[in-house]
């Protein structure tokens, strides 16, 4: 990614950003708030078009016209705001967008059966599967926004906070569930304020700031503090 | 000398009647060589004070109006009095005040006379179901007078209100007639309400059982009067109110009188006199 | 110290009444009404009077089971009776030129689909209120058909396979009616069982979401109104057929009674939650309570109160219902 | 390596025209229909025509007042029409059987509150959707007036202070019109500067929010209802004053033309974004709509499929701009 | 806060929670996700009316029928969901519920003063604060939240998970200043996922497990591990 420019308005939200993102690696993604991370990311998955700059996918430019172009090259997103439809049950969530089907009718059944897996994988519990997703808990439901968009073979995975609101135990597991993804090769975009996080899975680092992507680590040779005064403007030696 | 412009206040489109009444009255303007302009209210009575007031500052040459809100419309009228310009009414029959002229059907007086034929052609004790429109005033005015022409051996048994609406009126005299299933005659007091009853008669079957009597013929009504059910229906001659208004405000504004009480005549159409009117529907 | 205990799984029962307490509770108000006009008068419960009912309520039915789709998008449809005015109106006209009737049947379905969907593009692409375009939409259309018609009622002559649709019987029931319950039907399976009633239901849940997902977000939202504008051929090819003509008269004021169905049955305004069961039940509601008030010889001046109590009356109870989440006696508040 | 830069600030014009697109828009518009009708017609400048447009706005401008705040909360008033009507019949009735003029018109005022607030309490605390509640009062307001008058139209006689309200005249300006003015500057000092106000948008914008804060959120929903039954009650006067008759007929189809004004002016139907100054323009631009096209001599055949159209291109330019962000001419995709 | 019980149609969200909040003391509440922690916390509030069980205030029962009633007790919470209104201005949500009046009329000149003065103690930037908050990117709406609990002297400040969407440096500046309105005498109740954060301010340390409170431990006489298995259910010796 090459240039890439956003405004809102008066609001310049991505003043030129350069981004290499490479299969089995983790990407952490870090700056202060507002600084344009998930404009960002959203930009990579195809819910915003940019202004300016230019996609490059295997040595090809693209472009996504829509969050589906996107899904169809396999770059799925976890949302900040999750995405989830309230209304619609906890299976059906999961599969938005990619409804399993006998004829013209939903396989309710099987969809049933293989959302118990997906959230088997990132071990959270919830009672009732056919329940509305509006009467869940915060980190129920990111949970869920996690599982659909690890569980479809992705190529490119960006996860936006997505431990935000989740427990110490689901941390983690989300945590290994990088690290499982990784090694199938797929390349992971981690945005997350969660420093500690960055050094159990993240290869390489990079820092916004105010719009611009002011430094790039590899993780060995960075350490916490160095990230800190990077995010604050402190860095930029 | 400019060509004279004059101004028709009307209700709705949505009846042949209406129609029919701007039809005459355009056909009348054009042999005389004056421009008529037409406003439909839709319904909406302040609508209609909005035209006459819009009207007057364009100095238009004479008004007619076909009022919903009979006393509503008057300030507007003694506006457009003092302003110089003369209005007449159609049809609906305006409160006592500066118009020059009442043209239009007695619809009271209409009524009657088809509750005297009813009287005549409906042999014995009948019971009788009637398909109004509550909200139109004129057609309130027909029930009423038919009501009270009525003659002695005649039970009502419901009145049904068809908001004026063809659909809404079916439905209710489907119900009317399942409600009363020893009804024999249905009185329906303007052309949806006709048109509603008509199809009803037919859904149910009770062609053989009901009389059917109304006000303004279409061409169903015609279908209806043949295959013997429809007895009776008062056919007003619109297109004449509207070129008879026409005149009349020539008249005036070329500083003649006129009478203030033009009649316009009403035709009860019936199995002998219906082959006259075939002709309107083709 | 405490023994760790999970929560007790909620009772089975008490989980499939809050989640159907809507259509429960029109479920019960309809029994109400039928129970109560049954015993007040005698001809309520003859089949004749209640086949009367059914035909009466198909038109109704037809586009309330399509502006279920829309309103479940979170939009509104105001112009299906001026739509249903114009294509009837048309069709008459067309058949008066000698038109076959069965290619007039096409016509107006295709009539209704293509101002349907010109409705649902400026909603869905040009981003403009469903209620806004739809309100226009009423007034134009209902313009278009006193154009057309010039007020005159057209009458539709010899075409008895046409009547059929609307006058007809097959095994003593009438043929409206059998329309009507076989697109409740439909519709009741589009909604749940299809991927297209499910993207409806995203769309009206969270547009945003449902277009992240790769949904075809605003194909959708714009297709619902191509849907209910055919609902609306159907409707009046039904009408046409009962009064055997056509007119710009027709149909004023359908859609309030629609929407009125569709919001008794449980299905919310704000988008997300449809009740197809529902819908065929808040317009069975509305046809029984016009005929019964007829039947109970009401004062016409009294109707109009009358229905409006009665609707307020039973969407009281329907969202009193919904939000005491259903606990058996246990009072919500401390 | 890379400095570290802030953002520039935005300029302080686009902020500024992104904030009031909408109120600009509709600016633009009607001010593209003034000229246009001045260029077309003679008469339509005339000063003696714009009093008049003035003065039919003058109930229309009332109500679109309050039923910006009604929209503003996320509701909507359909009973509008009808409640005019109802408080209007009654008004004559009591003035035919003696009761004085001024007393008259504090009971019409009160008439409208309680009726108001009567469905402010269904949709606030009952929590029936304002749709519904309003639907369910169009259809029984107007039966009552319906009941009431039995379809005729009752003189009102001798009250000409009464008169005066509907047709005279301060200045030159007509009465209603200055009435209405007033109402509008005092709609929007509240919409900007008051607690009140504050309050509506907050509950409009996030009902939860607004309650977990400790405003009376129910109560600030119940109470728009209340001032647009109240403004009903102001509009009533005006329209009976002018009239000199109450009728059951009054105001048909009033609702919708008001919802069209606000909706013109920018108001969001989503609720918490509100425009008053916007509500004033729209108000007008559908006045000298109407007027201008009865001044063209329009074929009555057309003028609703015009007035629709023209209704929906405002909306849609409207949309348009609103959602361009004011980039000049800068695009924003690439 | 003794036996309190909450139940969500067939789903029993708390089974009899006793709490004690002290002044001057932060009581942290951890637990799994859907432990109840929001609830509980929104129950304090008066957000919701709890089923069962008893509020005592200063040894007074006390019934909060009403969020405003326990705002009238200087009972402040920082919601989850935040609970701002998108339309409104940054100001207009920080005042929101208490405006500022001169005479009949909105102060609005002293309300972005005082606006000024209590997000710079937040130290959060915020370009315009006549914008609508709609507009905002998740951390700086976050702030808002907690600016708008903190500033109007609280007695008890609730914060469910404030600094979820924070980065680091903000994080910092919300710890220094649960510890500010600490040293004020204020109680504070801390709803987080982030363990270390705990150690840094509470004093107290509750946790919750499936809609009980399953234990309690002072700061000083726990460590990070034993959380966490109490949290995941490993605990209860
Ligand atoms: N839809 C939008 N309209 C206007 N401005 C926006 C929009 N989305 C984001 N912004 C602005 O763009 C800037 C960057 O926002 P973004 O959400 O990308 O920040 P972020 O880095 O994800 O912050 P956080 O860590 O708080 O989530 C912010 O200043 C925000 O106000
Ligand atoms: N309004 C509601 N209706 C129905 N169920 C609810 C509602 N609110 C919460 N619940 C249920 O109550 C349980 C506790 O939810 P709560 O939000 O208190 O969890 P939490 O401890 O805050 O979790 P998290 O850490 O994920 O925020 C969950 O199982 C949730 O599904
Ligand atoms: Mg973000
Ligand atoms: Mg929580």
């Amino acid at each position: 990614m090459r240039g890439i420019e956003k405004t809102f308005g008066s609001h310049q939200a991505l003043r030129g950003v350069d981004l290499d993102i490479r299969p089995g690696e983790c990407l952490g993604l870090i700056g202060d708030n507002a600084a344009g991370k998930s404009t960002l990311s959203k930009v990579i998955s195809g819910t915003y078009v940019p202004d300016g700059g230019q996609i490059t996918m295997d040595g090809k430019p693209v472009r996504f016209a829509t969050p589906s172009a996107a899904r169809d090259l396999h770059i799925e997103m976890v949302y900040q705001d999750l995405a989830l439809c309230n209304h619609v049950d906890v299976v059906g969530n999961l599969f938005l967008g990619r409804e399993l089907k006998r004829g013209p009718f939903l396989d309710q059944k099987r969809m049933l059966e293989e959302a118990e897996k997906m959230l088997a994988a990132l071990e959270i519990r919830i009672p009732r599967l056919t329940a509305r997703v509006e009467k869940l808990s915060g980190g129920q439901r990111q949970a869920i926004a996690i599982a659909r968009a690890a569980s479809f073979n992705p190529k490119v995975l960006i996860m936006d906070e997505p431990t935000s609101a989740l427990a110490v135990a689901e941390v983690e597991a989300v945590l290994a569930l990088i690290n499982r993804v990784k090694a199938r090769g797929v390349a992971v975009v981690l945005v997350t304020h969660r420093m500690q996080d960055l050094f159990r899975v993240c290869d390489r680092i990079a820092v916004m700031y105010e719009g611009t992507k002011i430094a790039e680590r590899e993780i060995d040779k960075t350490n916490l503090q160095e990230l800190v005064d990077l995010i604050v403007g402190k860095g930029g030696h | 000398q400019e060509t004279k412009t004059l101004a028709l206040v009307q209700i709705n489109q949505q009846a042949l009647f209406f129609n029919e009444m701007n039809r005459g009255a355009q056909e009348a303007a054009e042999k005389a060589g004056v421009k008529l302009v037409i406003f439909n209210a839709n319904n909406d009575s302040s609508a209609q004070n909005s035209a006459v007031e819009t009207y007057i500052q364009e100095h238009v040459d004479g008004i007619a109006v076909v009022a919903i809100d009979v006393n509503g419309i008057m300030p507007a009228v003694k506006q457009a009095d003092a302003a110089g310009i003369p209005v007449v009414a159609i049809d609906a029959i305006l409160p006592e005040g500066p118009q020059k002229a009442q043209i239009g059907v007695d619809n009271a007086k209409a009524g009657a006379d088809l509750a005297a034929f009813y009287g005549t052609n409906q042999t014995g004790p009948s019971k009788l179901g009637i398909v109004g429109a509550l909200n139109s005033y004129i057609q309130n005015v027909r029930m009423d007078g038919f009501k009270e022409a009525l003659g002695a051996d005649v039970t009502l048994a419901d009145t049904v209100d068809g908001q004026n609406i063809q659909d809404v009126a079916l439905g209710a005299a489907e119900n009317l007639i399942t409600a009363n299933p020893d009804l024999n005659a249905i009185y329906a007091t303007g052309e949806p309400a006709l048109m509603g009853a008509l199809a009803a008669v037919e859904s149910q079957g009770k062609q053989s059982d009901i009389a059917l009597y109304g006000w303004d013929l279409t061409a169903q009504a015609i279908d209806a009067i043949d295959a013997g059910y429809l007895k009776g229906v008062v056919q007003q001659d619109p297109a004449a109110m509207g070129a008879a208004a026409v005149e009349a405000l020539l008249a005036i504004s070329n500083g003649q009188t006129v009478e203030p009480k033009i009649a316009v005549p009403v035709t009860i159409v019936t199995k002998d006199n219906v082959d006259d009117f075939r002709s309107l529907f083709k | 110290m405490v023994a760790y205990t999970e929560r007790q799984a909620g009772s089975k029962l008490a989980d499939f009444i809050g989640d159907h307490a809507q259509v429960l509770s029109i479920a019960t108000f309809f029994a109400l009404c039928v129970l109560f006009f049954g015993v007040l008068t005698p001809t309520f419960l003859n089949m004749g009077n209640l086949l009367n009912i059914v035909r009466q309520a198909a038109p109704i039915m037809v586009v309330a089971v399509a502006m279920t789709l829309v309103i479940t998008t979170g939009g509104i449809d105001l112009s299906v009776g001026s739509m249903v005015a114009l294509i009837n109106a048309t069709a008459a006209v067309l058949m008066a030129m000698g038109l076959p009737w069965p290619l007039a049947i096409v016509l107006m379905l295709i009539m209704g689909a293509v101002i349907g969907g010109i409705q649902g593009w400026f909603i869905a692409y040009q981003g403009i209120p469903a209620f806004i375009v739809t309100l226009a939409g009423l007034s134009i259309l209902r313009g278009a058909a006193l154009y057309l018609t010039e007020g005159y009622s057209i009458p539709i002559r010899d075409a008895d396979g046409f009547f059929w649709l609307g006058r007809g019987e097959i095994f003593g029931l009438p043929v409206p009616a059998l329309i009507a319950i076989l697109i409740a039907i439909a519709g009741f399976v589009v909604m749940l069982r299809t991927q297209y009633g499910r993207q409806v239901i995203a769309v009206g849940s969270n547009m945003e979401a449902a277009r992240r997902v790769g949904m075809p977000a605003l194909k959708v939202l714009a297709s619902v109104y191509m849907v209910a504008g055919i609902a609306c051929g159907v409707a009046a090819i039904l009408i046409a057929a009962r009064l055997g003509s056509g007119s710009s008269n027709a149909a004023q004021g359908f859609e309030l009674q629609v929407i009125a169905a569709v919001v008794l049955g449980g299905t919310s305004l704000l988008g997300g939650k449809a009740s197809m069961f529902g819908t065929v039940l808040g317009t069975m509601t509305i046809a029984v309570i016009g005929n019964g008030l007829i039947l109970l010889h009401i004062s016409p001046f009294f109707t109009q109160i009358v229905t409006g109590t009665i609707i307020l009356i039973a969407i009281w109870m329907n969202t009193r219902l919904f939000e005491r989440n259903w606990r058996f006696g246990k009072r919500k508040k401390a």
